[in-house]
């Protein structure tokens, strides 16, 4: 993937166009795990319209959506902002040896309640 | 079939539901069926037909017959349900006056595609089931339905009545046709084949009218063509500007109202293949303006007395480009 | 009545309540839930990306095998639910992925989104009724205050979801009223658990379950329900509260004295 | 195809009464120049130009015809134009079907204050029907004496 | 046989510089039937008329061709030189030879050319001329009022003080509309009541005026000057010649349950009301969904105590035809429903209110008396968000409105900074997508709000509210400092789009006009003619043709009113004459010109028609009402049989022109 083709490829893989957005932050009002993030959905619509990738590629904010689709239903404009975050993490975790989750790590995560769905959702999130 | 269908015309002249039926019968030749009005039982059951030849559209003589006292029955075929409900969506026919009889249909014959099969001095036709039986003066022959079908029926679009009083039979569905396969052919040829192409076809035409004699769709009081303040109403085929002129404006007059029944092309005697012009219109209405089949519901506007504003521009067609 | 059942890998395993108490309610409801044979995990979450073709054709399998019997696809894990759900609704509304997956599958018809997918919950509504589930229960859960936890799962994104009004849902309060239980209304109820994020940072899902359960508590819940083995995990786990939660399907089989 | 040197079509210019005849005359009052082959006829509205008047055009000669029409929205009558929009792409798509050539028919949109639009479209179109060369397709051979 | 006229004109030297005049003259005085042609320096000089009128008399004239400078300069000159010389005007056709010939070319051969040819399109085209009248209809002088808020109020003050009778519907029991509901006006901060109420009362007492209220247009029939209007008056089971206002009904009616609509459902009202003190007309309504003698029979009270014996409970709606020259759309507009906006918890918390409920809250006349208390449990609310924009400037794909409702950033400011004035402990937050403020004084009036009384205006939007401990959490972005903040509220207001009235678009088919998606009239022209529909004779006042605060809807009433005046001070309407007209003969009435007429001038009937063997056919066609048509001629072209057919641009002219054009 090259590099200052990013922002095409968000914009491809995600199908939102960013430029419907008008700026009036609901989303970010939506966001249940906003105190996490260093850049909020808000934000990762603005800078992904800028091209600013790379910087949201390397933010920790990647992995911390929830993906919960609270900004995406809340939008007033339709812009769909979970979907851009989506792409920006795909964007990373596609490039090789960038998976986010190794499978070695998992056994000294699990305990014995913790439902399979997790992990395979944590895989198909973090790992190409 | 012909019987139920027969005795259904005899039990509504006798009942008095209709005063008149509009049915077939046969004309000079077995194969040669004419629409006729009966107002008689006996007449009925001495002539009234219903076979593979039955391909007149009756929709149009309703015009003029709903305006007649009395009620008449007709018996409509389900491309034929079609043109009438066109033409009732138009007030050009008294829907009181009518009762109209759905009948099944599957799939008209075209005697010159037998002939073409190069079987000669036929004398009749008898249908069984998948199989035409032919008797001619050298004995008996044997062809598929199938591949002697109308070119209309071979790209049937629906076996479905959108109206009617009374069904015979079962109803049937609105098909997926391969109508527009030949007018895609025809898109995709360079223009100055598809000048040729018409060219080489429109120069038969010799301004018989026949096509728009028969066609549902021209029903107009007095035709453009008839008129002389209209500045169009030369006679004969005079030249090849003449006879585009002609195609390209009748064409145009039934754009958005021709329900793509095939008449035009079943009456020519030049055998020019004007459902094509049809066709071409049908397809770019359904292309540029979304679905539409006319006929199809008393409701949806036709196109050409609709639009919408994001429309697609005309130089469209620039773009198209011939590929 | 026969429906198509997906239990999905949790249920094989974590959530076996869920899946044992859904199958035996389902029977004494009158539904014979038939389990897709061979059927593939869906993966756990929705695959966002228009260009994710391959994690979308487990789905794609036991939406088309559905359609072959002719039936109804029924799930009661809230994630598999979200995920086939979406994937019916991209297979009916995405020309681009439906000729991909279908190239991609070559079967003799082409799958175009025909089989109709309804959570459990909505099969009770839908198919079974919610009045009919009122006469059949044998031990009304009389004077209990069960709060529904829907999560984000069922909810949304609510176009394609079409479960309930997104914001406001009252499907799991009816069905807990039915039972003769007292529904809560809280508004956490739609909020995210955390979800998978438990795995990497247990943190993160114990500050949102903890909001929904003291939320719930707030309005006087003494159960809370929900369909989701991760919600549940979540929530008994990082919840931060004593508070019973338990399936969906427990309270059924309970209210029908199935358990 | 060979061109005439001094080939010179007739353009038959219909244009609506409120935006386009208005364009042209300002095109006038600001004297920008284009080809005096363009003849302009007034009609009300861009609805009002029926099809048999661009065949007719073409019969008695003429070499190319454009309809020129308020812009989309901006109609007079309020939706004459979207009319006219959906009978001219028919119709053109029509003669193209035929293998006339397509280049030959036009539609422009141009406002009242669109003087220079209107030249330049003249112009570009005039252009085009002069490299096209004469319509020989759909011209009727009795018209010419 | 025509006899022609050709006029060439110089335009000094505008023309005569670049094209051939006396050549041309010549050239087209060869054209078959001309039988006169001349040329001068300035023909629409006086000298030059006189030259044309001596002309027509003198060679008997029956048609003139002038070759000239546009139409659009000069024809209206021309054709009434032609009239004062006993000439119809439309015998007239105007060759333009300057804008679009000599001002255009260089080459006098070739303008020249050029000049001859369009002469001759002209002299063709008036060949076929023939004389037109333009058609006369009478005016009724009496004006049709839609709705009695403000806007309907102001546009029938106007046309009564002008001397018209007005009529105004108002399906309310009271005319005040929206206006009466409001308890302050932005930006002077004065009393709604205070103002609007004097108007009612002019209203009221003026002559001129009668208000239908509770009453609905049921049918419009008839075009500009002529309508025939079915106004159907609801049954209010009151006789409101007798009834006296006094309020005796309403005091010992004995249920009190009916949710008081004036107060958008806050508090109750009895099934015998009059909706607030200062209504006009004063006269109580019974509410049949409630009333107990209506539903049960039992009961009877307010007849009892009733001293005027107005009530009548056999009363039934009644049906009152009335003719007008006039119609004005004055239906307003109404606040959205926010059931698809529950993430701000306007169904699960009482405390969550509309901008328009506020209003209620903080009205003296209100339920709680105008001490700002919160629905709940009616305690004084400390902390106050209102957030904006809910439901407009929406992508369209969801359940909002794509447009600005207008009115929400001043009101919001003004009830942010009334509050804060009245209870300056309270703290106020206004969430905001952009502050738009655009009007006098009002940029002013919003930057008070925040430097004045210290209302904090946060650019974000509220993402959830949740109902918590009997309070309301407010969840909400600050874009500004690019934080969430959580704040725990007492009172959520939510200035809710507003959208037209749900009357408006059964009315809009009634009076075939045009309405946008979002079912607001649309104008004859946005610029141009603001306050017309583009149906003739129907006008549009306040929020039915777009979002509009107070100032701007009594503005757009009075240019409204001025226009109706305009058209009723006329005794009869001289029309267009270039009109489509349709020949009976050859309609099919086929409706496809009824489809694409955009003014509803086609009508069809069935007409009997004498038949070639001695019978009668009767036969459906279209009927073209020359007072209603505009002609633009979409119907000619829509005309399969070409019946149809426009004057003064008819088929055989245009192809004349052509013709002429390309020989």
């Amino acid at each position: 993937m090259e590099q200052n083709n990013f922002k095409e490829t968000v914009l491809r893989i995600s199908g939102v166009n960013p430029k419907k957005c008008m700026r009036c932050g609901k989303c970010s009002g939506a966001c249940p795990n906003y105190d996490e993030m260093e850049f909020h959905p808000h934000q990762f619509v603005s800078m992904v319209e800028n091209g600013e990738i790379e910087k949201l590629m390397t933010s920790p904010s990647v992995y911390k959506c929830l993906t919960c689709f609270a900004c995406v239903e809340r939008c007033p404009r339709q812009v769909e902002p979970a979907k851009l975050i989506e792409a920006v993490r795909l964007c990373v975790i596609r490039q090789a040896g960038q998976n986010h989750l190794k499978p070695d790590q998992i056994p000294e995560m699990l305990d014995e309640d913790l439902p399979q769905q997790a992990i395979v959702s944590a895989f198909r999130k973090f790992t190409k | 079939m012909q019987e139920v269908i027969k005795q259904k015309a005899i039990e509504l002249l006798s009942s008095g539901k209709a005063d008149r039926v509009l049915g077939w019968k046969e004309g000079e030749f077995f194969y040669d069926i004419t629409p006729a009005v009966f107002t008689d039982v006996k007449e009925i059951e001495e002539k009234f037909v219903y076979n593979a030849f039955c391909g007149p559209n009756f929709s149009k003589y309703l015009v003029a017959e709903s305006r007649k006292d009395g009620k008449i029955a007709v018996f409509l075929k389900p491309c034929d349900t079609y043109s009438f409900q066109q033409l009732l969506k138009e007030h050009r026919i008294l829907r009181d006056k009518v009762y109209a009889v759905g009948i099944p249909c599957d799939g008209m014959v075209d005697i010159e595609k037998i002939r073409q099969k190069k079987i000669k001095g036929i004398t009749g036709v008898t249908e069984a089931g998948e199989v035409l039986q032919i008797d001619t003066i050298y004995g008996k022959k044997e062809v598929a339905k199938k591949d002697v079908l109308a070119e209309r029926c071979e790209n049937c679009k629906s076996k479905k009545h959108v109206v009617y009083d009374e069904l015979i039979g079962e109803e049937g569905d609105v098909l997926d046709s391969h109508r527009f396969d030949l007018v895609e052919k025809i898109e995709a040829m360079s223009e100055e084949e598809r000048f040729a192409f018409w060219q080489n076809e429109l120069s038969r035409c010799i301004r018989c009218n026949a096509c728009r004699n028969v066609c549902p769709a021209c029903t107009c009081e007095k035709c453009v063509f008839d008129n002389p303040a209209s500045g169009i109403d030369q006679k004969a085929a005079a030249d090849s500007f003449e006879e585009k002129m002609f195609h390209i404006i009748r064409a145009f007059h039934v754009a958005g109202r021709c329900t793509d029944c095939g008449e035009c092309s079943r009456v020519c005697p030049q055998n020019i293949p004007l459902h094509l012009l049809n066709r071409k219109f049908i397809k770019d209405i359904n292309e540029f303006y979304g679905e539409y089949q006319a006929g199809a519901d008393m409701e949806t506007r036709a196109p050409l007395t609709d639009y919408q504003t994001d429309d697609c521009e005309p130089s469209v067609i620039l773009t198209k480009g011939d590929q | 009545m026969t429906v198509s059942y997906y239990p999905g890998c949790t249920l094989k395993t974590k959530a076996k309540n869920l899946d044992l108490y859904a199958r035996k309610c389902a029977e004494a409801l009158g539904i014979a839930l038939e389990e897709i044979p061979e059927w593939q995990c869906c993966g756990g979450c929705y695959p966002v990306a228009k260009d994710e073709i391959a994690t979308k054709l487990s789905s794609v399998r036991a939406l088309a095998a559905a359609k072959e019997k002719g039936q109804t696809l029924v799930t009661v894990c809230s994630a598999c639910h979200n995920v086939i759900k979406r994937v019916n609704h991209d297979m009916q509304t995405d020309e681009e992925i439906r000729d991909k997956v279908n190239r991609y599958r070559a079967p003799d018809e082409p799958y175009e989104g025909e089989t109709n997918v309804l959570h459990y919950i909505e099969m009770l509504r839908d198919l079974v009724g919610f009045d009919k589930i009122k006469e059949k229960v044998v031990n009304p859960l009389a004077g209990k205050k069960i709060a529904a936890y829907y999560g984000c799962l069922l909810l949304r994104p609510g176009k394609v979801m079409a479960f309930d009004n997104p914001e406001n849902p009252s499907i799991l309060e009816d069905f807990i009223r039915a039972l003769g239980a007292e529904p809560v209304l809280y508004p956490a109820r739609n909020e995210c658990c955390g979800g998978y994020l438990t795995l990497e940072d247990p943190e993160i899902p114990k500050k949102r379950s903890e909001t929904v359960l003291q939320s719930a508590q707030n309005h006087g819940a003494e159960v809370v329900t929900t369909a989701c083995p991760l919600c549940l995990y979540n929530l008994q786990k990082n919840g931060g509260s004593e508070i019973p939660v338990v399936y969906i399907t427990e309270l059924l089989a309970e209210a029908l004295g199935l358990k | 195809m060979q061109v005439e040197k001094n080939f010179e079509p007739t353009v038959v210019a219909f244009c609506c009464n409120w935006c386009s005849y208005a364009g042209a005359d300002l095109s006038g009052n600001n004297r920008i120049q284009y080809p005096a082959n363009v003849k302009i006829i007034r009609i009300p509205c861009s609805c009002r130009l029926n099809p048999m008047f661009i065949l007719r055009a073409f019969q008695r000669g003429a070499d190319g015809v454009i309809l020129c029409g308020c812009h989309p929205g901006d109609c007079h009558y309020t939706s004459g134009n979207y009319f006219a929009r959906r009978r001219m792409t028919l119709l053109f798509s029509m003669l193209s079907f035929l293998g006339i050539e397509k280049e030959r028919c036009r539609v422009e949109w141009v406002s009242a204050a669109e003087g220079a639009k209107f030249a330049a479209t003249m112009n570009d179109f005039v252009a085009t029907i002069t490299r096209l060369g004469e319509n020989k397709k759909l011209e009727d051979l009795r018209c010419k004496k | 046989m025509q006899r022609i006229g050709v006029f060439v004109c110089w335009c000094g030297s505008n023309i005569a510089a670049t094209v051939d005049v006396k050549k041309v003259a010549e050239t087209l005085g060869k054209e078959p039937c001309v039988v006169y042609y001349e040329n001068y320096q300035y023909m629409c000089s006086e000298e030059g008329q006189n030259k044309i009128i001596n002309a027509i008399h003198e060679h008997k004239l029956s048609g003139i061709v002038i070759c000239s400078c546009s139409p659009r300069m000069h024809e209206a000159t021309f054709r009434r030189t032609a009239q004062k010389a006993g000439l119809n005007p439309y015998m007239v056709e105007i060759a333009n030879i300057r804008e679009q010939c000599s001002w255009i070319h260089k080459d006098m051969a070739t303008a020249t050319e050029k000049a001859i040819i369009l002469g001759r399109a002209a002299i063709a085209k008036v060949h076929l001329n023939t004389p037109l009248q333009a058609g006369e209809s009478p005016v009724v002088k009496r004006a049709l009022v839609i709705g009695g808020g403000i806007a309907g109020i102001q546009t029938a003050l106007d046309i009564a003080d002008a001397g018209f009778e007005v009529d105004i519907v108002e399906k309310k029991p009271t005319i005040g509309g929206k206006m009466s509901q409001i308890d302050k006006t932005f930006p002077t901060l004065d009393c709604s009541a205070c103002i609007l109420t004097p108007k009612m009362v002019d209203v009221a007492q003026n002559e001129k005026i009668h208000i239908y209220s509770y009453s609905e247009v049921a049918a419009v029939k008839g075009f500009v000057g002529n309508f025939d209007v079915t106004i159907k008056r609801k049954a209010r089971y009151v006789k409101e010649e007798l009834c006296t206002g006094c309020g005796a009904c309403t005091e010992k009616c004995p249920q009190k349950k009916v949710p008081n609509d004036f107060n958008l459902g806050l508090d109750n009202k009895h099934a015998i009301y009059i909706p607030f003190a200062q209504a006009v007309p004063k006269v109580a309504t019974i509410d049949p969904d409630y009333c107990m003698m209506l539903k049960t029979g039992k009961c009877g009270v307010c007849s009892k105590v009733c001293a005027a014996g107005a009530i009548d409970y056999k009363q039934q709606d009644e049906l009152v035809q009335q003719q007008y020259g006039a119609i004005v759309v004055a239906t307003g507009y109404n606040p959205i429903d926010l059931k698809n906006y529950d993430e701000f918890a306007y169904s699960q918390s009482p405390d969550v209110v509309t901008s328009l409920e506020f209003e209620r809250l903080t009205n003296a006349a209100g339920p709680t008396g105008g001490v700002l208390l919160r629905p709940s449990d009616r305690q004084h609310p400390h902390t106050i968000v209102f957030v904006q924009c809910v439901g407009s400037r929406e992508s369209g794909e969801g359940c909002g409105k794509t447009y600005c409702s207008k009115i929400c950033c001043m009101y919001t400011a003004k009830h942010a900074m009334l509050t804060r004035e009245k209870y300056p402990d309270t703290e106020v937050y206004v969430f905001y997508i952009d502050v738009r403020t655009p009007g006098k004084n009002f940029d002013e009036f919003y930057r008070r709000a925040v430097e004045e009384y210290g209302v904090h205006y946060i650019k974000g939007m509220v993402g959830k509210v949740s109902p918590e401990n009997g309070k309301l959490m407010v969840q909400a972005s600050d874009l500004l400092d690019n934080k969430q903040l959580k704040i725990e509220a007492d009172l959520v207001v939510l200035a809710a789009a507003i959208e037209p009235d749900p009357s408006a678009r059964p009315l809009a088919t009634m009076l075939t006009t045009q309405m946008d998606t979002n079912d607001f009239f649309t104008e004859a022209h946005p610029k141009l003619r603001p306050v017309e529909s583009a149906t003739a004779g129907i006008f549009l006042s306040g929020c039915c043709q777009g979002p509009k605060d107070i100032p701007e809807t009594v503005s757009q009433a009075s240019a409204c009113a001025a226009k109706v005046i305009g058209l009723l001070a006329k005794d009869k309407l001289l029309g267009n004459p270039c009109v489509a007209e349709s020949n009976e003969l050859m309609c099919n009435g086929c409706s496809s010109c009824e489809k694409v007429c955009p003014y509803g001038a086609i009508s069809y009937v069935d007409k009997e028609f004498k038949m070639p063997n001695r019978t009668i056919a009767v036969r459906r066609v279209a009927n073209v009402n020359p007072a209603v048509c505009q002609g633009c001629g979409a119907c000619t072209v829509a005309c399969p049989s070409g019946a149809m057919d426009l004057k003064g641009f008819s088929n055989s002219q245009i192809m004349a022109e052509v013709d002429a054009i390309c020989k």
